[in-house]
């Protein structure tokens, strides 16, 4: 594949996990954070088999398969969790759900 | 043809990223700009020989968790962040975005330190059945651990999301 | 390369496929006709030629294609305007991985009757189909409607809840023929197995008994897998959205759901997308089921080297190919009527009962499903070896 | 070594665990009885399937194998197995164990009997009916742990759980307080004893090791005995005043640790004040457990440690001298006891003293014996007691009875006989029994003093016939001194509860024949009569002593004289001349009073042990390290710590802005990856 090797591969992983990152601190819509988490998730998943690629070894593939079954469940609940948030308390802004403090 | 798939993924990847984030006007457009992202990551990961990765990257982020993204935003019926200057001020997201920028050049030069090219691998590199077939013997403590971790998330969901359990 | 040569052909096969698509809004009116004892479209008329009514479908095109495209105030135009597409799209690159025929060797080509014959076939349908979720989703809350809300509530719930059927359903195929690749589905279902092979296996029978031989059955899905066979047909019919699963539609209920808001070939290309995928599904089920392009106890390569001596070895391939091309639309059409029957006996499900349907019988039916079946190859591997 | 190899050993203590586990946790999880008949079959059937089978392999043993190859093992799995040390769980039929096997299980099945027509009446405890079976196969098995275990480790298993069920069966009745403290003080004196037996087995397992043989296993160490016997300890200054100081052979110190074991669980002095006290628990777990099989472990045990023993003349003394005064100290305070249980404890105490004194002098053959035999008739004397409690309405207090002959006819047989036995009357087995002891420990000259412990030997057969008859003429003679109210319920006990004492009486009869000693046997005819010890012989190798049969004769004539001179004594004042009772005690009023009153070896104890350890338990370790340290200073201590840092101090960081937390976990991961990454 020419000149495009594994590095290329780990800089935008790279990219997308800074770009993840900013989403999840500046933004205060707490589902446009979520999205910003799964940004981070697939981030490290594209490292992960960029690696497994780089090493000639599918390990790394596999542990991006479970990633994705992690990130599944934690999409399922955190819906969930916004669901019953959105209901009890007509918000998504982050910064309406402080009271958990002290 | 590669190295050209590959620059039209990698800047599908990151612009959409980027769109994830910085579209404030619906969260709609941000959940699409996801799908688009994980469709080029799946397009990468076709590219690293990891087709079946890159397949189930498809069907559970752009089939499912992205629909239950749009699902959520469309039960709740979202439109905007709600009142004005609820998002945070532009001069802290500028400052962000600079720290983030900074951030990643460095990880950039880091990475580049290690730069290494790719081995050749035989055709059965990355395919279902060598991925199911570690999965189930080397890895199938994971995967019971990974399928019990479901059945939690499921309980947890039902349980959170309904008003009331019967 | 020589199977490139041949992509080119193949896809124009493809889209000799998508004319079934127009054909189809015939077929339907005239299998419901037929059904409900009418007469069915027969106005149409070039020059007062009406060809049984084959003139409409040309007439809906053209009153479509003519009409005017309203776009609804409030509605988000790009995402409006794409929806149709991202509908019909994926219904029709489904088409790449469905095999049509085997390969064949003819004046030195290579020919293969399938457009990409992919390692992950079976995956690679899913995968697709669930975009189209996003076409209908979308389109529902781009048209500012709350009936087309409604409506992509109801579309996205039940495609997700259908897309997790659908893939448990096929496992235990999977598992019987080791593959997920149609192509080699193709080939494996051309095989037979001897009906009463245990009784010799067991030692109940002399090892030579010759009827045991004789007493043969066809490897195809549907009778290794034939419960799984009605469970995918109702997954995928459901994914499909047509009756008797249309609730995201619901004509009665919420007006027309999720395409509300659209008109002219807009609306058109949702119809489209719809019957496309009616083939799709037949494709599908016959490749994976109901022994793809092969003839019941006539295994292609016999027939080849059968043929050879009397027509030679370009013009044996040239026949085996276009029979086999033939077997296999003869089997979706038998499919693609069988689906319209349904379509016009049932009536909608309540939005509970799909619901109901999919996570209550089809998933706990299906996992059940692989158990038995992970049973069923043991025993078989326990008892031939 | 196939030959040996035994399956059916483990069924023999397997059945009364499942009877056991069958009833309890059929108890436990439905909190109501079985069916009367299921219980009982279970209890029973259990015990006796156990006897029949022990009796078996017991005949196999005895006709199939050569005298001195004669044992059966049977190995389960691999207990323990830790480097080059393997402990088996395994079982060991030898004849040894399988004298005790069969008492245990033979007597013990009778006494199974005669408790379902003991316990029937029995209306204090709810369920209590099920629950003392189960105890009691519980008890059964552990016991059998202990008889048949093939090495120390698998004895202490049995040792220790026979000690819970007596603490279990003592308090059974545990609603009344004042069991529930006997069976707690039962148990915790036992705890002491344990902790010198497992000092012992510590020892030993030490010693051994050190020579290059880890190893538990009794054959074994039998075997390889000489690896240790010269190994010694250094003993500190203030133990200058010991025989071959400045070291102490190893094997004695081992030795003596196991004997405080044995004092413990078979109550010797300085342990044996438990015992009296165990009376609290019903009278078939007198009989049982603190009468015929329990408190015999300690002898059982010597017995089978009597490869070392013999090698430790230190420890051999020391038990002789114990067993003889236990013996005689024991039978003096039961010449003053009121109550019939505690008269035949005391007894009992007495005659475990006896069998000490048998195994201290070697006579290991002649303690096992004395087992037997004390088995049969201390187990019917107590049996007979509990039927004379039963007919007495629960009366135990012997000045309130009188006159029971009459009306109770057949446990006045069967206690006479008893009586009898133990006074040591010819034929009566008490009498072999207790004169090969006394003629061992008159020939036994490596002990020092063998010929006063003879006549301890012989002073304490005197006062035993003259206590048990003055029990006898209290309990069934004479006018009865019960009120009116109890005299007309006086009733004879249920088959349940006559048939097990008639069994027993005629074995106390007839027991004393297992053992015959050759000589009588020669004056009939018969060659090797003494078949018990030449049974056991292989097993213990006790030495033999050459007595001619004058010496014999002259000494049985001796002790019988003893005997029937403190049964005339008995009589005279407690069937003839009982008003001259009065004046006596009268006489010796203080002398009198300190016997009743066990000398006041518990208040003793109390004054210079429990409340000490009372006083520093409460005062010092509750009061100031318990709740002042580790309460104090540790727990809250440390959870106050931590609760005032957060209040004033932590509990800013948490903000509630979920974003701020993010933050920082971003912030640590980016400084972690920086220092993961910083070299390159």
């Amino acid at each position: 594949m020419g000149d495009v090797s594994g590095f290329h591969f780990q800089v935008v992983a790279a990219l997308i996990f800074m770009i993840g990152a900013l989403g999840v601190l500046v933004r205060r819509n707490i589902i446009v954070m979520f999205m910003s988490i799964e940004l981070m998730l697939n981030a490290a998943n594209l490292s992960l088999v960029s690696f497994s690629r780089e090493i000639g070894n599918d390990q790394g593939q596999i542990f991006a398969f479970l990633v994705m079954v992690v990130a599944a469940v934690e999409v399922a609940v955190g819906l969930a969790i916004i669901i019953s948030l959105v209901r009890n308390r007509d918000t998504v802004n982050i910064e309406d759900t402080s009271q958990m403090k002290w | 043809m590669r190295t050209a798939l590959f620059w039209v993924f990698s800047a599908a990847a990151v612009l959409s990223a980027l769109g994830v984030i910085g579209n404030v006007r619906t969260p709609i457009n941000s959940a699409l700009s996801l799908v688009v992202s994980m469709l080029a990551l799946a397009g990468l990961y076709v590219l690293l020989e990891a087709q079946f990765v890159g397949l189930i990257q498809v069907m559970v982020y752009a089939g499912a968790i992205v629909v239950l993204f749009l699902f959520v935003i469309m039960l709740l019926n979202l439109r905007g962040s709600g009142a004005i200057g609820a998002e945070t001020q532009p001069i802290m997201k500028a400052i962000g975005a600079l720290v983030a920028g900074g951030a990643t050049l460095w990880l950039v030069r880091t990475l580049a330190a290690g730069r290494a090219p790719w081995p050749d691998v035989d055709d059965g590199f990355g395919t279902t059945r060598a991925i199911g077939e570690a999965l189930y013997t080397d890895y199938v403590l994971s995967v019971q651990v990974a399928g019990v971790l479901l059945l939690a998330g499921i309980v947890a969901a039902v349980v959170l999301a309904k008003k009331k359990i019967d | 390369m020589a199977t490139s040569t041949v992509f080119v052909a193949i896809f124009l096969f493809a889209l000799v496929l998508l004319a079934f698509a127009p054909v189809m809004t015939w077929v339907e009116r005239k299998q419901s006709a037929l059904m409900q004892d009418r007469i069915g479209a027969n106005r149409a008329s070039i020059l007062g030629f009406k060809a049984l009514g084959l003139i409409h479908p040309l007439a809906d095109v053209i009153k479509m294609i003519t009409k005017e495209d309203t776009v609804p105030t409030g509605a988000h135009r790009l995402l409006h305007f794409i929806s149709p597409f991202i509908a019909v799209v994926p219904a029709i690159i489904s088409f790449a991985v469905i095999p049509y025929g085997g390969v064949y060797e003819m004046w030195g080509a290579h020919v293969s009757l399938t457009v990409a014959d992919l390692d992950y076939g079976v995956l690679y349908v899913f995968a697709v189909g669930s975009i189209a979720t996003y076409g209908s989703m979308l389109a529902g809350w781009a048209g500012n409607n709350n009936f087309g809300m409604l409506g992509s509530i109801r579309v996205s719930a039940q495609m997700i809840s259908y897309e997790v059927a659908l893939g448990i359903t096929v496992v235990g195929l999977f598992m019987i023929f080791g593959t997920l690749k149609l192509s080699d589905m193709g080939v494996l279902q051309q095989e037979t197995f001897r009906l009463f092979g245990f009784l010799e296996h067991f030692g109940w029978v002399a090892p030579d008994t010759k009827w045991i031989d004789w007493i043969t059955i066809p490897m195809w899905g549907i009778v290794l897998q034939p419960l799984p066979f009605f469970m995918f047909l109702t997954a995928l019919m459901a994914e499909n959205k047509r009756a008797p699963f249309d609730t995201p539609e619901g004509e009665s209920e919420i007006v027309a759901g999720y395409f509300i808001e659209y008109s002219g070939m807009k609306f058109g290309l949702y119809m489209m997308g719809e019957w496309i995928e009616v083939v799709v599904i037949a494709a599908l089920l016959t490749a994976m089921f109901l022994g793809g392009w092969s003839i019941p106890w006539l295994r292609e390569a016999d027939m080849i080297s059968g043929l050879t001596p009397i027509l030679g070895e370009n013009m044996a391939n040239l026949a085996a190919m276009l029979l086999a091309v033939h077997v296999f639309l003869i089997k979706v059409i038998v499919l693609i009527f069988f689906q319209m029957l349904i379509r016009w006996s049932m009536p909608r499900f309540r939005y509970d009962q799909v619901m109901n349907l999919g996570w209550k019988i089809l998933l706990p039916l299906s996992l059940a499903n692989i158990v038995i079946t992970a049973l069923g190859i043991l025993i078989v591997q326990e008892v031939t070896h | 070594m196939t030959e040996h190899a035994n399956a059916a050993l483990r069924w023999i203590p397997l059945l009364p665990l499942v009877a056991a586990v069958l009833s309890g946790v059929w108890l436990v999880f439905t909190r109501r009885e079985l069916p009367r008949a299921a219980v009982i079959g279970l209890a029973c059937g259990a015990p006796i399937a156990s006897f029949a089978i022990a009796v078996v392999q017991v005949l196999a043993l005895a006709t199939s194998l050569p005298a001195d190859e004669r044992f059966y093992v049977d190995n389960l799995y691999t207990w323990i197995s830790a480097g080059d040390f393997h402990a088996e769980l395994s079982f060991l039929l030898d004849p040894l164990s399988a004298v005790m096997v069969l008492v245990v299980t033979g007597v013990g099945s009778l006494i199974h009997i005669y408790a379902v027509g003991y316990m029937d009446d029995d209306q204090r405890e709810d369920r209590g009916f099920q629950r003392f079976f189960a105890y009691l196969n519980l008890f059964t098995f552990s016991m059998l742990m202990l008889i048949l275990g093939d090495n120390l480790l698998v004895m202490f298993v049995g040792w220790e759980g026979v000690g819970l069920c007596s603490y279990l069966l003592i308090g059974f009745w545990f609603l009344d307080d004042y069991n529930a403290k006997c069976g707690q003080k039962a148990f915790v004196v036992n705890r002491i004893g344990d902790f010198g037996f497992l000092l012992g087995i510590f020892l030993l397992f030490w010693s051994f090791t050190s020579a290059g043989l880890p190893t538990v296993e009794f054959r074994e160490m039998a075997a390889n005995i000489g690896l240790v016997a010269n190994q010694s300890v250094e003993l500190p200054d203030w133990l200058s005043f010991l025989p071959g100081y400045p070291r102490l052979g190893l094997l004695t110190l081992a030795c003596l640790c196991l004997f405080i074991g044995a004092c413990g669980k078979s109550a010797q002095i300085p342990l044996y004040v438990w015992l009296p006290d165990a009376m609290a628990g019903p009278t078939p777990v007198s009989a049982l457990i603190h009468a015929a099989t329990m408190v015999t472990a300690g002898v059982y045990m010597i017995c089978r440690m009597s490869f070392a023993f013999s090698l430790a003349p230190g420890a051999q003394a020391t038990v002789a001298w114990t067993g003889a005064l236990t013996a005689f100290f024991a039978a003096t305070i039961g010449l003053a006891q009121t109550d019939i249980k505690r008269v035949l404890a005391y007894s009992t105490v007495s005659q475990l003293g006896y069998m000490f004194l048998a195994a201290g002098v070697a006579a290991y053959s002649s303690a096992i014996f004395h087992v037997m035999t004390h088995a049969f008739f201390k187990a019917l004397l107590f049996l007979a007691a509990g039927s004379v409690i039963l007919g007495m309405h629960h009366e135990q207090d012997i000045t309130r009875m009188g006159g029971l002959r009459t009306r109770m006819p057949v446990t006045w047989a069967t206690f006479l006989v008893g009586v009898i036995a133990i006074a040591g009357v010819p034929p009566f087995s008490g009498f072999f029994s207790k004169d090969e002891i006394l003629l061992a420990a008159h020939e036994a000259h490596g002990i020092p003093g063998n010929h006063l412990l003879w006549l301890i030997g012989l002073a304490t057969a005197g006062l035993t016939a003259f206590y048990m008859f003055r029990l006898y003429y209290l309990v069934f003679t004479g006018q009865s001194r019960a009120d009116h109210h109890t005299q007309a319920q006086i009733h004879e006990s249920t088959t349940w509860v006559l048939f097990p004492l008639v069994v027993l009486a005629l074995l106390s009869v007839i027991g004393g024949f297992f053992g015959l000693p050759d000589a009588y046997g020669e004056l009939f005819g018969v060659q090797e009569s003494n078949s018990l010890h030449h049974f056991l012989q292989p097993v213990v190798n006790a030495p033999v002593h050459a007595v001619d049969h004058a010496t014999e004769f002259g000494l049985a004539a001796l002790t019988t004289l003893v005997g029937l001179a403190g049964i005339a004594l008995a009589t005279l004042l407690y069937y003839w001349r009982r008003d001259w009772v009065a004046g006596i005690v009268a006489a010796i009023h203080p002398l009198y009073a300190l016997v009743r009153d066990k000398y006041r070896i518990d208040e003793l104890y109390d004054v210079l042990i429990v409340r000490p350890l009372g006083g520093i338990s409460r005062g010092l370790l509750a009061r100031v390290i318990d709740q002042g340290v580790i309460d104090g200073l540790g727990v809250n201590g440390v959870a106050n710590s931590v609760r005032s840092l957060g209040d004033g101090a932590l509990k800013y960081l948490q903000t509630g802005f979920a974003q701020s937390y993010i933050f920082a976990m971003l912030l640590g991961g980016a400084l972690l990856v920086a220092w993961l990454v910083r070299g390159t």
